[in-house]
């Protein structure tokens, strides 16, 4: 479905990315793990066009998507949950879904689909006049997911949706991630929550400074020696 | 685009440096036009210039020791601005005219006054009525009555037309505006008794909405209001009062008479009365009698409504003046003309002119005027002998 | 580059500028054009490398020059304007009893205009350095408004003479007058920026959070800056009250801000020499263009755009090319070197043969 | 009196109704290193600014080397929020802003690199040694100051040199790598002559390898400078390799604290942060 | 002062705060998503006086206004792509010189075209009519700019608040890059805003002109500052909060000229704002902005 070609991008002359391919199969869960500034997040901003890449190519259902402005790409199908949530804080839970909704116009469809994600995220129905940013940081994430839906997206990423989640709530959310995925939306996962994210995955990738470094199915990575020891820290000895 | 946009700099800096400067050929005197004809009395300034310039060409040589010389103008634009007036001043310097004629607005005069002293060349002011222009200058002159005599003029003139009481308003920062009515308060109150000045009101340059100051004015009810201003203010002043209910007969300096305030204020403008140096229905001298359908033609080549300022009248008389020094003078020399200055008499468009000791027109007579269906209207001539 | 040899250049450099200056001062009259071009433009430069000093070194949006220059320039013309002159200044109203009597030396004048300024920065900035950056612009815009309506207010017509303006301020008797006391100025903010304190400021402008972290008392620090700033902006306005020798209310309005602002912005933020180089061309280009409003024949056809006003265009035009295209200005935040000049001609001169070499290429 | 260089007591901290750090108290021991771990928004950063001083907290006592650095609200409605002793709340609130407090002797790193971008690392390393520097305004202005001046820019070049960055010092810094860059934010801040260093997130964006170098460099700065230590960081490698003690906070409150050994097998903290090994 | 004096006062007042108010909003709007001071909008409010003298002269009202409007909308987005968008991503200071730039190149180019000399703004027919109430005399537009002011206001909250196109403005406003990826295109929000913006300094434009009757290179300059000050009273983000900032600037100043302190006019403005932001940084009506570190 999404298919990376040695995709190069760098910021003001520091290259964040060079030249890194993957593959996102239909209907499968990947996951891109890494450490900080390893340039998940810059891979996942220049397939949706928030960076330009230098070069390379972002193959989309087989068509190169590089150039195309973020609302072109976003109307294509592709949804990013962003990094920290970045819900609206002074829209209401509901307005919020609406704006996730912005690029349709099918009026009918788009309440249809609020009520699939309040039977998703019950929590979300109760406080939908409640303003976002007074929803906990759980809940937000939930919104944040749940706004990208709305957009009824064919792939969805998410960017680190664990980020200081509670254990429980990161369970839940990577639970729904499955549902979700169930559902027939593709996803494409970045996460230094490792050990979740390569067991929730199909495959994974591992992305060290710019580069590509491991792939494989998500049970294959997890067993591997050399990312338990970088990415699963020394949770062995334990 | 950045290449473009370094070209055209580069083409501009270059231009710009190559033209620029020209210098005088030996059988050409350069006088000096001092004006603004931009900044908030370019228009007014641009009517003097006008006024100049036809005068140049009515005029355009001069006798000096049996061999003719050319009169080149030299133009520069102080902008109303101070600060640009001493610049400008000192171009006028440095380009070597022998005399200058300008400014309209005695702000940019008063300012550049010094320089031209310091240079020893004679200028003419037309239009500039406030006395510090030539107060201790001994190079500046000027063809323009004063503001004491104009404020006296417009108290003598309510006064005489049975107004006991009267309203001034005027401009903050404007030597023409606050002198001219503090000269009226002066005059008026000597006239009416004290008290008889029942409303001070002062504006901010650059501002429009005169009802909080109008509303005031009317609380007081007073016969007449003063509110000497400039051409871009005194429709909005007269338009407001109208507006508000001000029944008041409403007066101004000789800045009014300017066919602009008629087409901005519109039938408001009706029956406002204003003093002027020059009447076009009723030429003074031979001059003006010439000059009045000379100068309409001219108007109209330039694309101007074809109603003689004053200002241009001055900016004629002012360049005659000038003209007239070097004849009597004899000799280029810039202090020579000022010498001659002294003593020079002569028959203007605005009457008959000599300077006094300050270098002042001597003027007892100044021109009412009113409007009337459109149009400026002569109305009396008033005459004061201190 | 070796060091003598920048000596050298330097010497040279500096005679060269003497050896004009003379020259100037000798044909007085004649030049009196251009010597009052380079008055002017070296004044506006002390208020550019002060507006610098806020703005371009320590990252504080200020727009208050008008105001601070207005004081300075009030300030000198009140207490130089000769006593025996006053009385017909002060022709409408008189001059208050206590201040007529008091007369100045210019310097003296000078410095007290300066720190008049100072201390008003002073109470403005307490409140609003702690704002962000762009309050600051509006506020301090607003309290250059406020210094000009309060002169040119009539309850103070005994001492600022009102909207009357000043006249009859002691004009600079040579040139090297403002050369002098402006190339010292300058001097002293050069060294100022080259400091300890100097560092602390750019430090501010680069990361405010990162300074603080660096034990550098952020308010304190972007108060010492801002007044000392305004000191010289005040000290420049004293200069033009002596350069113009008449001025009122009028003279200080917002577009003189918007005049060193432009001269900072065309020379580059966050360098001296090159707010020096933004006055000059700035003060002389609008001399220059002054052909753009007269009316402009080429043989029998009259160029249609030229005439008054263009050149104000024109200006405003370069102006906006200057912010658009060449964002760092002349200079960028850097300072004039021998290197860099060199450096600058080398590069033409490569840039043309490469486009030479195209041509013969395409050949 | 105990021997800690930092000490804080009871502190709390609300942004409006939410409660970011929860009656949290801590300390920290001359010539330790300790480290602060937690999810993120588990409140560490913001027990961490109090400390640095950009927040206040609603409530509590900070305390370095025994001296009251922070107090705030001891009186009136948040006296009943306090949990400490109520005899010891002193009626005078105590704040410092982050400069007095680097002037005390305390120096941070950021989390997100914050130098000075376009001066030379030489300047940054400098502009640390302004605070020290007697002088007054005008003799400084006038370079009179020039012995102190040179004084400054020896110690600035000789930490340089020791740091090994002395190859850069003319080089604009934010054209060094993003190493290096980490590299001199540290030695930025270790010319403020600290006792005490606060690192945030030290080892953000270093791979495993350069987390290692990273960990051994702490070490080596902490006994070059004679410094305590006190550290947020989600490498747990780094935490484990080079902490004397940890704190564990979640949801604000302190669920752990102790030596590595005892964090990494405590089951608060597995669940709260380190994650359920179902099947490892 | 008598109570008719004192309610004539209160209507110039109320008028002139209505067309404050309506510029105000057009720096509110454009501060709130691009945070910049946009210097040019009072220029621009001066261009449509000049827009509505020359199409007035060949055109009936009714066909004139809309012209007027349109072609003041189109001004005001050119302005915004060529002097605003290649700086979106460049520092603030840059924006704001560029902004003070544009309003200078206004300023100039009024004067180039039209010259200093002030020209009579055009009698639109209904709104200079006079009414008289008992000792009380005004214009039919002084009573229509408060209410014509409200309404727009009224109508600029519902859509901020009900359409999609206002949900789009308030998402950008708050966050670039997440508007962004809701499919949101910045630059024709942006481009809208400074749309919406302009519409309202054009029909501020109208009444402020007609009840002024002249426009000069230079009108726009100072309301257009003041304007801005009110936004900031208001609290700066806030459409509400510019009306009403509006509204105290003008009635406030109304007053001190009345009592005679018309020195200080000017002043008040700024003296006000100071003591704001002294006061409420945040202004009346401004939320509270946290600076993460």
């Amino acid at each position: 479905m999404l298919k990376i070609n040695h995709l190069k991008v760098s910021y003001g002359g520091i290259k964040a990315l060079n030249d890194i391919s993957f593959e996102v199969p239909a209907g499968k869960i990947v996951t891109l793990i890494g450490a900080n500034g390893a340039g998940k997040s810059t891979t996942l901003r220049s397939i949706i066009g928030l960076v330009k890449a230098d070069s390379g190519e972002i193959l989309y259902n087989d068509t190169n998507i590089v150039g195309l402005p973020t609302n072109k790409i976003v109307g294509e199908g592709i949804a990013l949950v962003p990094e920290g949530r970045r819900t609206f804080p002074d829209m209401t839970v509901l307005e919020n879904l609406k704006i996730g909704a912005y690029l349709r116009t099918d009026k009918t469809q788009i309440q249809e689909d609020i009520d699939w994600i309040y039977s998703i995220f019950p929590r979300l129905k109760e406080r939908h006049w409640q303003q976002a940013g007074t929803l906990s940081g759980g809940e937000q994430q939930m919104l944040a997911v749940g706004r990208a839906l709305m957009s009824r997206p064919k792939l969805m990423m998410m960017d680190e949706p664990s980020l200081g989640l509670a254990p429980i709530v990161v369970q839940e959310i990577f639970s729904i991630i499955r549902k979700i995925n169930n559902d027939g939306v593709t996803i494409l996962l970045i996460e230094q929550n490792a050990n979740m994210a390569l067991r929730t995955a199909d495959f994974g990738y591992v992305l060290s400074t710019g580069h590509i470094t491991m792939y494989g199915t998500g049970k294959e990575l997890l067993e591997n020696e050399e990312i338990k020891a970088a990415y699963l820290g020394k949770k062995k000895k334990m | 685009m950045k290449k473009f946009a370094s070209l055209f700099v580069l083409v501009v800096v270059f231009a710009a440096m190559l033209t620029g400067f020209a210098y005088a050929a030996d059988d050409e005197i350069t006088i000096g036009v001092f004006e603004p004809v931009t900044g908030e009395n370019g228009g007014g300034g641009f009517q003097e210039v006008l006024g100049v310039r036809y005068a140049n060409e009515v005029y355009p040589t001069v006798e000096v020791g049996g061999k003719t010389f050319n009169i080149k103008l030299f133009e520069v634009d102080n902008k109303s601005d101070k600060t640009e007036a001493v610049t400008a001043a000192q171009n006028l310097v440095s380009q070597g005219v022998k005399a200058v004629v300008g400014s309209y607005g005695s702000g940019v005069s008063i300012a550049a006054g010094e320089i031209f002293a310091e240079a020893e060349i004679p200028a003419m002011g037309a239009s500039c009525t406030n006395p510090q222009v030539t107060l201790g200058n001994d190079y500046y002159f000027r063809v323009a009555f004063l503001d004491p005599f104009q404020g006296t003029v417009m108290a003598n003139y309510a006064f005489q037309n049975g107004a006991k009481t009267a309203a001034v308003i005027t401009q903050l920062g404007d030597d023409y505006s606050s002198g001219l009515g503090s000269f009226f308060v002066t005059a008026f109150t000597k006239l009416a008794g004290e008290g008889s000045v029942v409303s001070q009101e002062q504006f901010q340059t650059n501002q429009t909405d005169f009802k909080a100051i109008l509303t005031n004015v009317k609380a007081a009810n007073p016969d007449v209001i003063f509110a000497p201003s400039s051409i871009a203010t005194a429709p909005l002043i007269i338009k407001q009062a109208r507006e508000l209910g001000i029944t008041a007969k409403i007066m101004g300096g000789d800045t009014w008479e300017n066919v602009t305030i008629i087409e901005n204020a519109g039938a408001d403008a009706e029956g406002i009365v204003l003093s002027t140096f020059f009447d076009e229905a009723d030429p003074a001298t031979d001059e003006a009698k010439k000059f009045v359908p000379g100068f309409k033609e001219y108007l109209v080549k330039n694309n101007q409504p074809d109603v003689i300022p004053a200002v241009s009248a001055l900016g004629y008389d002012a360049y005659l003046a000038i003209l007239t020094a070097i004849k009597n003078a004899d000799s280029v020399d810039s202090i020579a003309i000022r010498d001659a200055l002294v003593t020079t008499e002569f028959n203007g468009v605005t009457g008959q002119i000599s300077f006094d000791e300050n270098g002042d027109a001597v003027k007892q007579l100044a021109v009412i005027k009113t409007v009337e269906d459109g149009a400026f209207k002569f109305l009396q001539t008033v005459t004061v002998t201190e | 580059m070796k060091k003598s040899t920048k000596t050298l250049f330097n010497i040279i450099a500096v005679s060269i500028i003497l050896a004009m200056l003379i020259f100037l001062e000798l044909n007085k009259r004649k030049y009196s054009y251009d010597i009052s071009i380079i008055e002017r433009s070296i004044i506006y430069a002390v208020a550019a490398v002060a507006m610098n000093l806020t703005n371009g070194f320590t990252g504080l949006f200020s727009l208050g020059q008008a105001g601070f220059m207005a004081i300075g320039a009030y300030t000198v013309a009140i207490l130089t304007i000769p006593v025996e002159a006053r009385a017909g200044v002060f022709y409408v109203t008189g001059m208050n009893e206590f201040l007529s009597k008091i007369e100045l030396p210019f310097i003296p004048a000078l410095l007290l205009g300066g720190f008049f300024a100072a201390v008003l920065a002073g109470l403005i900035g307490i409140p609003v350095l702690r704002l962000k950056s762009d309050y600051l612009a509006i506020a301090t815009l607003g309290f250059s408004e406020i210094i000009r309506s309060i002169i040119a207010s009539p309850q103070l017509n005994m001492i600022t003479n009102g909207s009357y303006g000043l006249k009859k301020i002691p004009r600079f008797p040579s040139i090297f007058v403002p050369m002098i006391l402006c190339s010292l100025c300058i001097l002293i903010i050069v060294m100022l920026i080259n400091s300890s304190y100097g560092r602390a400021f750019k430090a501010i402008r680069e990361d405010e959070t990162a300074a603080e972290a660096m034990g550098i008392n952020l308010f304190r620090h972007k108060l010492t800056s801002f007044m000392i700033s305004s000191f010289f902006t005040g000290i420049a306005g004293g200069l033009l009250a002596s350069y113009m020798g008449t001025i009122d209310s009028g003279t200080f309005k917002i577009t003189l801000t918007y005049d060193i602002l432009l001269i900072m912005v065309l020379g580059g933020m966050g360098s001296v020499t090159g707010s020096i180089l933004g006055s000059f061309l700035v003060t002389a280009g609008r001399e220059w263009l002054r052909f753009f409003d007269q009316p402009l024949t080429l043989g029998s056809w009259q160029v249609p755009l030229f005439r008054t006003g263009f050149r104000m265009v024109v200006f405003s035009i370069l102006l906006m090319i200057v912010v658009l295209f060449y964002s760092k200005g002349l200079m960028g935040s850097k300072e004039f070197s021998w290197e860099g000049l060199l450096g600058f001609f080398k590069n033409l001169f490569t840039r043309k043969q490469k486009l030479n070499g195209g041509v013969s290429n395409g050949k | 009196m105990e021997n800690n260089v930092l000490k804080l007591e009871h502190c709390t901290m609300q942004f409006g109704g939410v409660v970011a750090v929860d009656d949290f108290s801590m300390e920290v021991n001359e010539h330790e290193i300790v480290a602060l771990i937690g999810p993120n928004g588990a409140g560490k950063t913001t027990a961490f600014n109090f400390v640095t001083g950009v927040y206040e907290p609603t409530n509590g006592k900070v305390f370095f080397h025994n001296e009251l650095m922070v107090a705030n609200h001891p009186a009136g409605k948040m006296k009943k929020l306090y949990k400490g002793d109520p005899d010891q709340i002193c009626e005078k609130v105590v704040r410092k802003t982050p400069d007095q407090i680097t002037k005390m002797g305390i120096a941070r790193t950021f989390q997100n690199i914050r130098l000075f971008k376009a001066l030379t690392v030489f300047e940054n390393v400098l502009i640390a040694k302004h605070m020290h520097a007697k002088s007054g305004l005008l003799k400084t202005a006038m370079h009179l100051n020039y012995k102190e001046e040179i004084k400054m820019r020896k110690e600035a070049m000789e930490l340089l040199e020791m740091q090994n960055l002395a190859a850069y010092r003319n080089d604009i810094a934010s054209s060094l790598p993003y190493g290096q860059q980490r590299h001199l934010e540290i030695a930025r801040a270790l010319a403020t002559n600290p006792t005490l260093l606060l690192l945030d997130e030290p080892a953000a964006g270093m791979n495993p390898q350069e987390t290692d170098e990273l960990a051994a460099f702490i070490k080596k700065t902490k006994e070059d400078f004679n410094l305590t230590v006190f550290l947020i960081e989600h490498h747990m490698d780094l935490v484990m390799g080079i902490s004397d003690r940890i704190y564990v906070l979640d949801f604000g409150k302190m669920i752990a604290h102790g030596l590595p050994a005892d964090i990494q097998n405590n089951d608060r903290v597995i669940q709260a942060y380190l994650g359920v090994e179902e099947n490892a | 002062m008598s109570l008719a004096t004192f309610l004539q006062h209160c209507l110039t007042g109320i008028s002139l705060g209505g067309a404050y108010a309506l510029i105000a909003i057009g720096y509110t709007m454009v501060y709130g998503i691009l945070r910049l001071i946009n210097f040019a909008h009072g220029d621009l409010f001066m261009i449509a006086g000049y827009l509505m003298i020359f199409t007035l002269a060949d055109f009936p009202w009714y066909i004139a206004i809309p012209i007027v409007l349109i072609g003041t909308v189109v001004i005001g987005i050119v302005i915004e792509r060529l002097a605003y968008k290649p700086l979106r991503s460049a520092p603030r200071m840059s924006i704001m010189i560029s902004a003070i730039g544009v309003s200078l190149l206004l300023q100039n180019l009024a004067t180039y075209l039209f010259t200093a000399l002030p020209r009579g703004y055009p009698e639109i027919p209904y709104l200079k009519r006079i009414y008289q109430f008992g000792p009380l005399s005004a214009s039919f537009v002084t009573f229509l700019t408060p209410i014509l002011t409200m309404a727009l206001v009224f109508l600029m909250v519902m859509m901020i608040n009900k359409t999609k196109i206002g949900m789009a403005m308030r998402a950008v406003s708050k966050d670039y890059e997440t508007a962004e990826i809701m499919g949101i295109k910045i630059n024709s929000v942006v481009s809208f805003t400074f749309a919406i913006g302009s519409l309202l300094a054009g029909i501020g434009s109208i009444l402020y002109f007609t009840d002024r009757m002249s426009v000069n290179p230079f009108s726009g300059s100072l309301p257009g500052l003041k304007c801005f000050v009110a936004a900031v009273l208001g609290g700066i983000g806030s459409i509400p909060g510019a009306m009403i900032g509006g509204f105290i600037l003008g009635i406030g100043e109304t007053f001190l000229v009345a009592l005679g302190f018309s020195t200080f006019s000017d002043a008040f403005t700024f003296i006000l704002l100071i003591v704001m932001l002294l006061v409420k940084p945040t202004g009346l009506f401004g939320e509270k902005a946290t600076e993460k570190v």
